[in-house]
């Protein structure tokens, strides 16, 4: 069982495919797979359909593959921090397929468990629902959300070990995990492969049977909007 | 005088009681956070984080520590993290005691307009949705007009819903409203705004 | 926000109720709600269903709650522990709704996310499909199965700070955390409350929004088979 | 000879290859982790464990420490631990490479039954159905007989199915055998056990 490999590229050599699905982890620029973007952008496979809360922003992030053209479709909940999103989108050149942020989350975990679909009140009455089946329960109506079963995931993580059992850090967790969930392959970009046994067994956020590719490397970790308080405001 | 964003904010604080796990949008719900005083009252940021704290002193940014409009912030002593799927689900799930939202529209049956303007704005609907739904009371912080001077508490929206039905209470310049049988209910003005003057500025039926 | 009680019988104080719903976390003996279960035995309620992996054994864990016939039906996956509930079944005293062991965890979890139903392939052509709706996802068949919501969740945890965030501690975790998630009110005993701040945030594994009321106490944590090897195997 | 319980253990153990993460039921499936040699193997517990280790040094038994068997065990340096929640999403979701099981019958088919005689025993499923219907590859080790003599290798369950159309390889005393279109193939019989044997023990159609 060898899962570390040297660089991005090699960790996703004989993987990527024109027009395949791909789970990305991340929320805005927090937590999202760089190398392996960078690598996907470098290898120049393209027709790709994203799922991805975000795309990143014009420039950095899923952000570069909008501008190479190597994505289709995007399946997110918000494109609001990104001009050529928007612009690629409003114009036709990207099909655009809105799903509702616990829904988009959800929907990875279910396909990373083995669910083909579950019902949720989250879009029901909106263009969400439009096309979907519908069902009561409790006399309440639901809306049937299908389970993302991807061909890839790309996924940052803060540690692992080398069999792949991970460990995120603060809210750079978010969407990792279930995108990790629903690919038939997982590869796993982190800051640091940490000795075997180093790892709390009970803090391990994410098992290695999930992950099957790992990589070491330094992370930019560009910082969208940068807040701050004044000392004096304590 | 109508409320300012500040006077609104605060006003929507008096929503929140003791012991509250609440949801705050970007824009003026942000600034509810400043109202709470003494308050139990811990936030939710839905891209995994339970116990937001306020945004870093300067050189203290973590990249890795962000709330849901990607701002920096920090943590606090009863802070948590998850992931995605779980911080939904606890929204879904109904574990969030009230939601405090803007809004571009909202009609008289609860309706909620706030994530796009089709063929000029296009932003997503981001968590909205799934907070709308899921949780407990929904409460709507918004201007009572828009910058045309048009009122935004309609018959019935004409932008595409985020919740169809959600609103429970809405937080204007001009007053508070309640969502009941039948339209909108003045539940209070702001000081010195009449009732003819909120009736003059509003489609929606007052009940 | 005061979630920390004295004891368990205050703890549950006016939630008991005749013919309630309770989820009970545990698998085995290992990680049950033992004090929980000796309150709810001494509040006499009765009707009771319980949603809860096993019963316990003959005497101890929810098996106590048999002997005193206060259950009127049980939502498990395995009776084989406990001769008295499967005297109490056969002998048709006890309504029993077998669930396969993953699809009641799950309906636990779909309860909590606010799921009211979902699909899994687990089951097809047994007698669990039964009356349950089928539906063909990529030319596969599945059933549908139904969230569980509990009006109560009884919960055993390791440790907890007083905004009831929680610790399990290895495979003491199992059922307890979908089992808080599916609950009204959910009641959680630990072994320590700690001082807030002392969970590192990162580590915390249930947020203690689940959590409403939570109690200290000695727990007997028997063990169900004891199994070792001598050190010479080593 | 027919194989006894360990040289049946040790043939299912080549079932399994170098990175596997498997899961091990009750019984002579449990033995398999002993003849597993060098290979790099996982065990999951499905009660939330993955990276099960050997039973514990007599003394340090820890109550919060058991296997799906409810048997004590150890961790070692790769375990995690997790909820059954997760655990069985990763069992439903095919993340599991084999799964070996024992039975108290196997159909041709590929039926398989395991978890109660109506009337007279009834354990419950456990994780049994969802392990079955979840795992990539479903190996069954038993008897090619039950005490009675009577054969385990069906052409048709008579007990409640565990699953339908889902066990791949089975290994009894006798031999090896796959599900394949139209029935079981022998694919390799114990030392000294002939076909004809293996026939006149077995009621399922041999292709």
């Amino acid at each position: 069982m060898q899962k570390v490999y040297d660089t991005a590229d090699a960790a996703l050599e004989g993987i990527l495919k024109d027009g395949m699905l791909i789970a990305a982890g991340g929320f805005g620029l927090c937590g999202i797979p760089e190398l392996l973007i960078d690598a996907i952008v470098k290898s120049g496979v393209k027709d790709l359909t994203v799922a991805s809360n975000n795309a990143g922003v014009d420039g950095f992030g899923l952000g570069k593959l909008l501008d190479t053209r190597q994505v289709k479709k995007m399946m997110s909940s918000y494109v609001g921090e990104n001009a050529e999103f928007m612009r690629q989108y409003l114009s036709g050149e990207l099909e655009l397929e809105f799903n509702p942020q616990g829904t988009l989350a959800e929907r990875m975990r279910a396909g990373g468990a083995g669910i083909p679909g579950f019902y949720t009140k989250t879009g029901v009455g909106t263009v969400i629902a439009e096309g979907k089946e519908h069902k009561d329960f409790g006399g309440e109506t639901y809306i049937m959300e299908e389970g993302i079963f991807a061909d890839l995931s790309i996924v940052k993580a803060w540690k692992a070990d080398d069999t792949g059992n991970l460990v995120f850090r603060k809210t750079a967790r978010n969407f990792n995990p279930p995108a990790a969930m629903c690919g038939k392959i997982c590869v796993v970009e982190v800051e640091e492969i940490v000795p075997r046994g180093s790892l709390d067994p009970d803090h391990i956020h994410l098992p290695g049977i999930y992950v099957h590719r790992i990589i070491q490397g330094e992370h930019e970790k560009r910082i969208e909007q940068r807040t701050t308080r004044k000392r004096e405001e304590a | 005088m109508p409320w300012d964003r500040n006077q609104m904010a605060a006003r929507a604080a008096e929503e929140l009681e003791d012991g509250m796990y609440v949801n705050l949008g970007i824009g003026i719900p942000t600034l509810v956070a400043n109202y709470v005083g003494d308050k139990d009252i811990t936030l939710q940021s839905e891209n995994g984080m339970l116990g937001m704290g306020p945004f870093p002193f300067e050189g203290e940014e973590d990249p890795d520590l962000i709330n849901a409009g990607k701002k920096t912030i920090t943590e606090l002593n009863r802070t948590s993290y998850f992931d995605s799927a779980m911080s939904f689900g606890m929204i879904r799930g109904g574990k969030i005691a009230a939601a405090i939202l803007g809004a571009m529209e909202v009609a008289e049956n609860g309706d909620l307009a706030n994530w796009m303007i089709p063929g000029k704005l296009v932003k997503g609907m981001g968590g909205a949705m799934d907070l709308v739904a899921g949780v407990e009371k929904v409460v709507v912080v918004m201007d009572h007009t828009n910058k045309a001077g048009e009122t935004k508490l309609l018959k019935a929206c004409t932008l595409p819903l985020t919740g169809a039905g959600v609103v429970d209470r809405i937080i204007t310049d001009l007053g508070v409203f309640d969502v009941v049988e039948g339209g909108l209910r003045i539940v209070e003005c702001a000081p010195g705004v009449t009732e003819d003057e909120i009736r003059s500025k509003t489609e929606a039926t007052l009940v």
